[in-house]
């Protein structure tokens, strides 16, 4: 271990706030990206569910008329 | 069927309606943003990268940047309401049609200006402005974008009905923006030299206010003339 | 000659082979990153003249090696696409062109945080900072022109087309603005360069590419399959997929 | 009143004249004695334009084209919008983005402000176009209940009407050279 306490490390010599900021905002990006697209996944699955969903509307009303 | 006649109810549903359509297409609010950021990098390209350099010419590039990607915006105000018809139903509403203008030149700007004041701080890092002049670009841009989405949207309501409109607007648009320009960039010299700049300010303000009274009536007649 | 390759050519069998890498490169990805960043940061030797703003090394490397291997990755997909005519590649040019510009615009940030105790200014007009901007510029404009077409077939093939010519430029764009940056050398800017790496420093190094790398794949796979899934939403599989929960 | 003549007669530039969109070379129009060039406002307020372009935004939905088009006119658009869509043969399309649907589609989203109106004098510029036979029937149902009201219709069609309304006045416009 480079630094002999966790303030050290915090401080990281006198650039912490450099270092953080970066390290900070590449996790920040990294996690945006990666949940976007997990929730691209979700809205997809949805928006497919809600077709099928919107077939069946239409099924219906044509039984009805036909009835 | 009782009609109620709020022209704040009018208002809201015309701004409404074009705030979702941008975020619906999200491209229209971010394209002229990334053409203000391309044309900012190119001009340390053309001149070289060195600071100081740089620092003076920031006010002038990040105007007539300002300038360029209005323009670029403005033929969408009323392209899409003219080819489909809501412009029509919008005239021949029962409300004035300047309050129908004012809200879509209003909504307008909220797509494009102000992405643009919110992003000053990032040109003038890439520009290295210094902070005075930061603010006063700030204030400028503040009360600068509207101006020229007024100002614009005449433009853009007399050349709409044409089909390359585009260039010919960008030629009635720009001379108008003359005035806007000078002031403006007067405005951030003189900061850039910590002397007071509220006077420039003031004259941008004033500008303001006569585009927003009278600028809805020029743009009302002018779609009335592109309808017919 | 790739005769492999045709099964993939269906979009179930894709998106199954998709199912199928996703979990080893999330695993790969978790283990590199934790190992690379704790290595980075706390275990590697402060450098002499940087000291521990240095560190700061094991995200920029990394993501601007990736955002230039993700482009040419999106380019060859773009090359399979409109060569072999292979839809899925498509699909994969869009899929990576999102991750690749998160990867610039990571290179960019720590760029600019790195220079600014280097230099004393966030950004500077240095050679590699600026192409890497100029990759940025490139990454959104193949991503602003797939999203301004309605119809998503078109816009995949002019996506490919965009991402192949911005191949072919990347060289050139990085050889002018090398020269550009020549060519004013008389500004105070010192050259962007890293002297030569000593083990202690080159092995989380290493370690942190795989774990971007990987990263980025992983993201990749994941978006290859919600546009299959977005491309073939009418066809009966994806819907058992629903039912199947 | 039907406006009847071959293409290219000026029917449609006569009903933009007469809506107000373009300005006539000499004469003009009148809405109950004063010139509607004057007091436009209160003309719009009792008009209906439906023209060639249906006045719907191929990005938003039906649901949202009909929801605006009530509030620039001043009605409440809070009312229930799904019977009315089904009864037109929209039903299963009410949230879709209209540049999906097909042109008759997409002409029944904007008809749909027949039901939705209390303007006296409807302007329609060629209403059928693009209709199928139940609409067709569906919109004659629409305009004899308007004329009961004491309604007035002015539009131009190249279908047989006379059948449908006995009281049907039509003027032909021929070419002047």
């Amino acid at each position: 271990m480079q630094f002999d306490s966790f303030s050290d490390f915090i401080a990281m010599g006198g650039y912490g706030f450099y270092v953080w900021l970066s390290f900070g905002t590449c996790a920040l990006i990294l996690l945006g990206i990666l949940l976007s697209s997990l929730n691209d996944t979700k809205r997809i699955l949805a928006s497919v569910k809600q077709q099928a969903d919107r077939e069946q509307r239409i099924k219906q009303a044509k039984q009805e008329q036909k009835s | 069927m009782l009609r109620k006649h709020s022209y704040l109810q009018l208002f809201t549903a015309v701004c409404k309606k074009d705030l979702q359509l941008a975020f619906r297409q999200r491209a229209e609010i971010v394209n002229p943003l990334l053409f203000f950021l391309i044309v900012i990098t190119l001009f340390p390209l053309a001149i070289g990268p060195e600071p100081g350099l740089l620092a003076r010419m920031a006010p002038g590039i990040i105007w007539v940047a300002a300038l360029l990607s209005t323009m670029l915006g403005l033929d969408k105000i009323f392209r899409d309401d003219f080819h489909d018809g809501s412009l029509e139903q919008l005239i021949a509403s029962s409300y004035p049609l300047p309050l129908t203008v004012l809200a879509k030149v209003c909504a307008h700007w909220v797509i494009t200006g102000l992405p643009l004041v919110l992003m000053t701080p990032l040109f003038a890092l890439l520009l290295n402005l210094d902070s005075q002049s930061l603010v006063a670009t700030v204030f400028t841009l503040l009360l600068g974008t509207p101006l020229l989405s007024f100002i614009g949207a005449i433009g853009a309501g007399l050349t709409v009905g044409l089909q390359k409109g585009g260039i010919l607007m960008s030629l009635l648009v720009l001379p108008l923006y003359i005035p806007v320009l000078i002031f403006a960039t007067s405005a951030i010299d003189t900061s850039s030299m910590s002397l007071d700049y509220s006077g420039q300010l003031a004259i941008l303000g004033a500008m303001l206010v006569v585009a927003v009274m009278s600028a809805p009536i020029a743009i009302s007649s002018a779609l009335k003339v592109s309808v017919s | 000659m790739w005769k492999w390759l045709h099964p993939y050519a269906k979009a179930d069998r894709a998106y199954q082979l998709c199912n199928t890498l996703l979990p080893y490169f999330a695993v790969i990805t978790v283990v590199c990153m934790v190992v690379g960043w704790v290595w980075g940061l706390a275990y590697a030797p402060a450098d002499y003249q940087q000291k521990d703003s240095y560190r700061i090394i094991f995200i920029h490397v990394p993501s601007a090696i990736l955002s230039m291997g993700a482009y040419s990755s999106m380019a060859i997909a773009a090359i399979v696409a409109l060569v072999w005519q292979l839809r899925n590649a498509e699909l994969a040019v869009i899929a990576i062109a999102p991750v690749g510009a998160c990867a610039t615009a990571i290179a960019l940030i720590t760029g600019a945080a790195w220079g600014k105790p280097m230099w004393g200014a966030w950004w500077v007009w240095d050679a590699r900072l600026t192409s890497e901007l100029i990759l940025l510029f490139l990454y959104l404009g193949v991503l602003s022109l797939y999203h301004a077409f309605e119809d998503k077939k078109a816009a995949g093939r002019a996506a490919s087309i965009l991402a192949i010519v911005g191949v072919i430029n990347l060289p050139i764009i990085h050889f002018s603005v090398e020269w550009w940056n020549t060519l004013h050398q008389g500004a105070s800017i010192t050259k962007f360069n890293t002297e030569a790496i000593d083990p202690s420093m080159f092995w989380p190094l290493m370690v942190n590419i795989v774990a971007f790398a990987a990263f980025v794949g992983t993201v990749t796979l994941i978006r290859l399959k919600n546009e299959i899934l977005q491309r073939e939403k009418h066809r009966p599989w994806v819907r058992q997929l629903i039912k199947r929960g | 009143m039907q406006l009847a003549g071959p293409n290219g007669a000026g029917k449609t530039s006569l009903l933009r004249i007469i809506a107000g969109f373009a300005s006539p070379d000499e004469g003009d129009i009148f809405w109950r004695e004063n010139s509607i060039t004057k007091s436009y406002d209160e003309f719009a307020r009792e008009l209906l334009f439906i023209g060639h372009k249906t006045g719907v935004n191929a990005q938003l939905t039906a649901l949202e084209n009909v929801r605006f088009w009530l509030q620039i006119q001043g009605y409440n658009n809070e009312q229930d919008l799904y019977p009315l869509l089904a009864n037109i043969g929209l039903v299963g399309l009410e949230d879709v983005p209209v540049r999906t649907l097909s042109a008759g589609q997409q002409r029944r989203v904007a008809l749909l402000r027949l039901w939705l109106n209390d303007a006296k004098l409807w302007i329609l510029d060629e209403p059928f176009t693009a209709l199928d036979k139940s609409g067709v029937a569906f919109l004659q149902d629409r305009f004899t209940s308007h004329l009961e009201n004491g309604g007035a219709i002015l539009l131009t069609t190249h279908q047989d009407l006379t059948t449908h309304f006995n009281d049907l006045q039509t003027v032909t416009l021929e070419y002047r050279h």
